[in-house]
């Protein structure tokens, strides 16, 4: 140690403490640790960083102070990452110390996590219809590649048929992953939805899945899963549905309509948007040992205990994990996002059935009058006729990127440009009935329409009362 | 606590929170949306969630929570290879600002130029302390950051097409399980080489597994015994030599911080564990954060969007067209990058050189403790230093006395402590990997050590009190025989009420 | 957790947080202003508080916490009279956004709008509740309010020349002590009035104790043992006869909140504990609030500055030339304050009612299960509903066994759950106040029952194992005498380290 | 129960529980349990209040809406309440559950408050060289009138002199407080501190204490506490010095120059400024049975178990209180501000000896600053030639009220008004060189000075790295 730095992240870090480790080692300096690290590879001046911000006043300030910069605003954003309201009590659980600081103890000492993480596998294994829930995986795009290779290893067959729109970036990402067992087929969706005689067309028994998206990559909901489930059942292939849990207190699930694997993102059922980096994943099964044990995931089980009465956990079948077995595992398990899975638990559990209910409603409903208010606009029209859930596209006349340079002037963030005249627009029960009439005036106002902008309201002001 | 399964709360009438509802100005121009969904999407009756009252709830997760030893609660020194250092909580409450916690990635770039800067600063930090010329930071855990890296090696093949013939990938015994795992899910055929007669990565192994077949090496260094690779120029100049990559698995970078870089040693791609070396909290197993820093040469392979910074804003920029894609949602996991970022910003250089070698000495300190515990070894490399864990083994204590490793550490938690053997296969045998790093004291470090010590001489005065543990927990022996049978595992409280129809269902009194 | 006293942590060198330093550029201009200090101000030594690392600071902590039973976590009904409801997690959420938490009370009206409406809210809404004509914040906790009352009421009087002739106050024995102490404290001689044979508030009592020496009556309603008086209004007009003023302490307010109201009984002044009857966390004992209620005669002597609307402006008025003047630093305690606004905007006026309803529901059930355990009994007003909460006597289980309830006490908490004895002095024998609140679920006041019915048998048939408690609790019995004694109590760990310096000093292992 | 309103916060609302719990009781509805209201104080209507936000996303918007209109400020505002730096342990610590929602917990079961507080006051003890310190009470108001009423009650005195400058607040509570017992009377300072020979001179044996500030409510520190300690004594009198223990780590504590009764606020400790709702008081001595017994406060004291070298906590000399005595205590005691006292115990056990230090060297340091470059100005002169910490006094030469006004439209809070041309400006640690330079720019700006006001810095930038 060249120059004493202490520090309150560094409780060895005081001189006299550091010679008198260094003695009980019979050490000279910390130089002899190193002495297999070749001098060649050695850096001889310090790394080219900043300097340090030892106050922690100082370093609140100055990061405070480039967070400052970003802004929320009155959002139609959705594309994967959708803005929902996120309990108290959820950021409460998961901001206990003994939650977040906690990584991989054992089922004794962490009792609360592996209970927790079972309580999370089954209350949305309740909202799914299904038996089997992982440990979440990172997010909808691992999750729906894991799926998708499940089916492949269970069927040992190589084609994958895309009966949905789905979302580019999952398709990146599972086209990349799937890369070396299997190949994808993309069928053209009719109005929004799977176009059941086009994908039968395609099947055969070489076919290892159909991927269903629902709602789609456009919010439109499959209203045929159950004779997709049929004819890919029919050939010995595996309906794997991509779906967002938070329809499901309204909408049949789609493991109810015969689909094999359920896989998704939970980023809906509880936690913060986070700039797109708060997302986790499920893929969920029956309790079928073929599916169960392609499953690459970590699966926390309740046991009974020496203790009449008493419940334990651990791992499931441990050994089909690559924990247990390197390359021979069917995937990897690593750390992922076992928080967030907490999380989306305890939203589940404050929600229950009813609010569950409520809120599937709620998000039906503001979708249904968003787009009948913004529809109303000259000019604008609807892609689809299909049921949607939170999000729609909707034709503008005039290009969509511009129209919403535009809305952003006004602090609104109108949609996600996904064609030329194409805007995706998304309302949650965060978006009220206020805050889409407000889109509805700043539109027209953007596009030219006479309306009566002059009753300009603030963005983001309070809820009336 | 004896605290029920979430279920056994339920209360008719109960509710923990509530949704906003439908506006009677909605409702009026849109009707009753439900009534008119299709009869095949309408879910005939709500999903079977427990009804429980919000405090309930709360009080439930909160006994579950003092159920659960988090780093910050014990001296978390026994997970070896994990890296469980101190998270400051300053981090936890700057991240929790609402400007990064409720922005969304597709906003206006003008309007999330923070969120914009701490990706850019974060990238800026670890090019410097990897040497690398770039740096993602897209994947979304370690393991997650090693595929990015197999799949970026793949596409640097392909786009020169050599896909087919480089389908080996060349990795040690001792390197992180994943490396072997990815690959092997990226379509390669894995290569382990094991140790030399001195405990060092055998290189010479590796020359005679090296051939024009060979897609990359993947290696830790350390590894997860804590030797550093003396040769690693060779071993990165050998795979160069026959046109294979060389992919740095940086997990065990917390003592080589500011002491050597990857670049330095030749390396084509490396990665860093955000939440391990540099002290965001582990999250009870995620949310992690993955970094990949890349020579020039593989830039265009790496995933985008990445920042850009023009002046003094901040913008993205798209893949181009080698990119390897999405990896991730978006940019990558934004809370733990901005702890990391706010980590490396409060240690700067100096902090990070003291951060290593704080975490060499308190490691090196800790073995000579062990290793005066009769029964407890450190195979490889006998005499040598360590530098950011060891890998020991009990089976000595094994041999004398019939108690396993994974019996101690059962019986080690009974003293509040948290212990692992490690990472399967168990090549060392009876093994456990201890890395203290920088964030526990000389008395923290001694009273570990006494744990182990007393658990030791309790296997050789009173084995069956370690044998019959845990005698201090939450929760009493538990049959995990059930877990490994599909007939009786139970993933999911549905699952348990289907195979156990007559199992007693608690109701509180 | 055996977790030492903090100054047992110290190592040298350890750092918890440093504060920002001296820029270079000041210290160029000031020198050294240590060095420049007078001789007498230059402290010689730097105080011996203890050098512990931030990780162990906070470990600490954490620890002392998981030994520590909060509302949160237990059946918190024990605690009667203290309305121990649950404090909405969101509501400490809200309240912690850095544009309440940073904001100086001096700056200028225009920058602290939000904090303003606030308060102005607040008021608006307790003046509804109460149905006074103006309501303070300023109150810093419920006998601070309580304080504030006699503090008007002793500036009323002294206004029409009265100071010196009205030197008496009348209370009743089971108004909360703090009515008798602080009228004490204000230098008025006390009147306490005992129940009359019916259990009630004895009227011809009051009667007889009131003259034109009578300050005020300060009463609380319904009392400590969950009895209201059915004759309110003729004590408060009792007492406004003979020219005396009438102050109603609502601390137990919870079970009539939206029922009936403090101005319709003609109570001139009348305070709340707002963390108490609206939801705001109890602190561990503080920080809570207290409101005070006036009827528009005694809005003069209100203390100052009030908050004012102006359009849509809020803005501070100074007090006027009768106000008591500064009861507390500023405004009052705002964080309780916000907290207990967004409490009542969650619940507004039919959520009050089914408040006030839901806690007298719960706390009849909760008096049937508990009447139900042989040697438990509810003197006074025998057979009558209670309101709020029920002040209870074990003195036939004391009879029988030998068993107070101060032991009883000790051995429910082996159970996981808070009791209380009650309020000195004990005029009902073997006392314990039980107060359910709206709070806790038919389930859990029946396993709270089912934890005293179980406490009682046990004392009946082992009671060495009751009288012998603590036995599942962080710490043994704890020698108390020794706090009683000036030569061997110890305040603080100086004191400590003083009077036994043979002491055993730990230092972790 | 008119009509059921079931809410997140009532478990027991569902009718069909309400009912069960009926039948338990016997009891036909609830308004059984208000037989005894009288019908004629029976609310009929419902209270005026706004329609209940029952939905938490509809409350969390409301409030932030109106909590969004608070902008904080590049502030030099003190008199009271002060902007120090709230160190992040701190908050998660006082902000955990079992601290948060604790009260009044029995010391087996709530041994770690107890331990919390017991520290606390050691902690706190060591800076200020007592050996007793009260768990606090509501702020150094109340701590300052109960001070000195202790001391009158100690020595059955009544007079007190006031020594300081000391602050309008405390002193209007004082005034109200100690009314039926002691009466104040002031002794004019000399250059910002006590005139040691006016004080002796109207020093008696009715004399109960003399009240000294330190620093005084304009920042002013006391240099002859011994001398007037000495002078008390001798009469027979006592010493109360109110101060605040933030610049204790480098100035001399009061009790080790003669004060008696050391009191005043914890809020520098670690407590946000809560627009002036954050604050606690302490009361420390030395101990002597005398002045302890004195004390109204609880008092947590630690004490031996029947297990060997284990510590139990609980409260010293009980039968002092009101608890004990309704009217026959010294004073009340209720719910005050404990949490506030386990947080600045916390903020004390992370700073430690050295922080404490450090924090006293840049306090002074940048009052120096301030006052040089501040005085510096043209016309500006400084009130008074004591040491100050933390705050002063500036005399401008236009009328303070204005000045105020209009650096307040840059966003700019330069201090209070104490008189027509006086300002009293207070600066922390959380007030860099940068801040105070930029005060002196804009301040000469108002004033009409000369300054190179284009190189205009925006306030509350980052900090400079």
């Amino acid at each position: 140690m060249t120059t004493p730095f202490v520090h309150p992240y560094l409780p060895n870090s005081a001189p006299e403490v550091r010679a008198e480790m260094l003695a009980a080692v019979g050490a000279e300096s910390v130089e002899e640790f190193y002495a297999d690290i070749p001098a060649a590879l050695r850096l001889t001046g310090d790394l080219d960083l900043p300097e340090p911000l030892v106050a922690e006043a100082d370093l609140s300030r100055h990061v405070r102070g480039i967070l400052g910069k970003n802004r929320t605003r009155l959002s139609f954003l959705g594309a994967g990452t959708y803005h929902h309201h996120v309990p108290a009590v959820v950021d409460e659980v998961i901001g206990r110390s003994e939650f977040l600081t906690a990584y991989a103890g054992e089922p004794y000492e962490d009792h609360g996590r592996f209970q927790a993480l079972f309580e999370y596998a089954s209350l949305l294994a309740e909202l799914l219809e299904v038996e089997v829930v992982n440990v979440p995986t990172y997010d909808s795009l691992q999750a729906t590649a894991t799926a998708l290779s499940m089916a492949v290893r269970a069927t040992g067959r190589t084609r994958i048929l895309v009966a949905s729109d789905v979302r580019a970036d999952v398709l990146s990402k599972v086209e990349d992953f799937i890369r070396p067992y299997a190949s994808l087929e993309h069928v053209p969706t009719v109005d929004g939805i799977a176009d059941v005689a086009a994908v039968t067309a395609l099947l055969g028994d070489d076919v290892a899945a159909v991927w269903v998206s629902t709602p789609s990559a456009t919010g439109a909901v499959e209203t045929a899963m159950t004779q997709l489930a049929e004819a890919t059942h029919a050939v010995g292939g595996l309906l794997v549905a991509q779906t967002d849990p938070i329809g499901l207190g309204v909408l049949t699930p789609p493991a109810a309509q015969g689909a094999d694997i359920t896989c998704g993102d939970i980023q809906s059922l509880g936690i913060h948007a986070w700039f797109g980096g708060g997302h986790a994943g499920f893929v969920g099964v029956a309790d079928d040992p073929r599916l169960v044990m392609e499953m690459p995931h970590r699966l926390f089980g309740l046991a009974s205990t020496s203790v009449e009465g008493e419940y334990g956990f651990g791992d499931v079948a441990w050994d089909r994990t690559a924990f247990a077995h390197r390359e021979e595992g069917k995937e990897w398990v690593g750390t992922a996002a076992a928080l967030w899975g907490i999380a989306a638990g305890v939203y589940l559990a404050l929600m229950g059935p009813q609010g569950m209910v409520e809120l599937g409603e709620t998000l039906l409903a503001r979708t249904a009058y968003a787009r009948k208010v913004l529809t109303a606009l000259p000019g604008v029209s609807e892609a689809d006729g299909a049921v949607h859930l939170r999000e729609f596209v909707l034709h503008l006349p005039r290009p969509a990127a511009e129209v919403v340079e535009e809305l952003r002037a006004k602090e609104i963030e109108a949609g996600v440009v996904l064609g030329e005249h194409e805007l995706l627009v998304c309302v949650t029960e965060m978006t009220t009935q206020a805050d889409i009439d407000l889109l509805a005036r700043e539109l027209g106002a953007v596009l030219g329409t006479a309306t009566d902008a002059t009753t300009h309201t603030p963005v983001l002001e309070e809820v009336a009362r | 606590w004896d605290e029920p399964i979430v279920f056994e709360l339920d209360a008719p009438g109960e509710r923990g929170v509530l949704p906003p509802q439908v506006e009677p100005g909605v409702r009026e121009t849109v009707g009753d949306v439900l009534a008119d969904l299709p009869e095949s999407l309408r879910r005939p009756a709500p999903p079977t969630l427990p009804r429980i009252g919000q405090a309930r709830v709360l009080r439930h997760y909160l006994r579950l929570s003092q159920e659960n030893l988090g780093a910050d609660l014990n001296v978390d020194v026994g997970q070896g290879t994990c890296t469980m250092k101190y998270a400051p909580k300053v981090n936890d409450q700057l991240v929790a600002d609402p400007g990064l916690r409720d922005v969304h990635p597709l906003q206006g770039e003008e309007s999330v130029q923070g969120a914009l800067e701490i990706l850019w600063r974060t990238e800026q930090a670890l090019t410097a302390i990897s040497g690398m010329d770039r740096v993602s930071l897209h994947s979304t855990g370690g393991s997650s950051a090693i595929w990015t890296n197999v799949a970026m090696i793949r596409a640097y093949h392909a786009s020169r097409g050599e896909a087919e013939q480089r389908d080996e990938v060349i990795t040690t015994i001792f390197s992180h399980p994943s490396n072997a795992a990815a690959a092997a899910v990226a379509g390669y055929k894995v290569i382990t080489i094991h140790p030399d007669a001195d405990g060092y990565p055998d290189l010479d192994a590796l020359r005679a597994a090296l051939s024009e077949r060979t897609a990359a090496i993947m290696v830790t260094n350390p590894e997860d015994t804590g030797i550093y690779n003396p040769r690693i120029v060779d071993w990165v100049e050998a795979a160069h030599a026959v046109g294979a990559l060389a992919s740095y698995d940086q997990a065990n970078a917390n003592g080589i911080l500011g002491i050597t870089r990857a670049r330095d040693a030749g390396f084509d791609v490396c990665h860093f564990n955000l939440h391990k070396t540099f002290g965001t909290p582990h999250g009870s197993g995620g949310p992690g954060a993955g970094a990949n820093g890349v020579a020039e040469h593989m830039a265009p392979f790496l995933p985008g969007p990445m920042v850009e910074r023009d002046g003094d804003r901040f913008r993205l920029a798209a893949g181009g067209e080698l990119s390897i894609g999405a990896v991730s949602a978006f940019y990558g996991v934004i809370p733990t990058i901005a702890k990391a970022y706010a980590w490396i910003a409060a240690l700067g250089a100096p902090g990070l050189r003291a951060v290593a070698e704080t975490a060499v000495l308190n490691n090196n300190y800790l073995m000579s403790k062990i290793l005066a515990i009769p029964g407890a070894s450190a195979p490889y490399a006998t005499g040598r230093r360590r530098v950011e864990q060891v890998r020991y083994s009990w089976q000595e204590l094994y041999e004398d006395t019939g108690i396993t490793s994974e019996e101690i550490g059962v019986r080690a938690a009974d003293y509040g402590t948290h212990y692992w053997t490690s990472h399967h296969p168990y090549v060392v045998p009876q093994p456990f990997t201890l890395e203290p790093t920088e964030s526990y004291s000389m008395a923290e470090l001694d009273e570990y050590a006494a744990i182990l010590a007393q658990v030791a001489h309790e296997a050789r005065t009173d084995p069956e009190m370690v044998r019959t543990a845990p005698h201090n927990q939450t929760v009493h022996h538990t049959h995990h025989d059930d877990l490994d049978d599909p007939d009786r595992w139970a993933v999911t409280w549905r699952g348990y009420l289907r195979k156990y129809p007559d199992a007693p269902q608690h109701r509180r009194p």
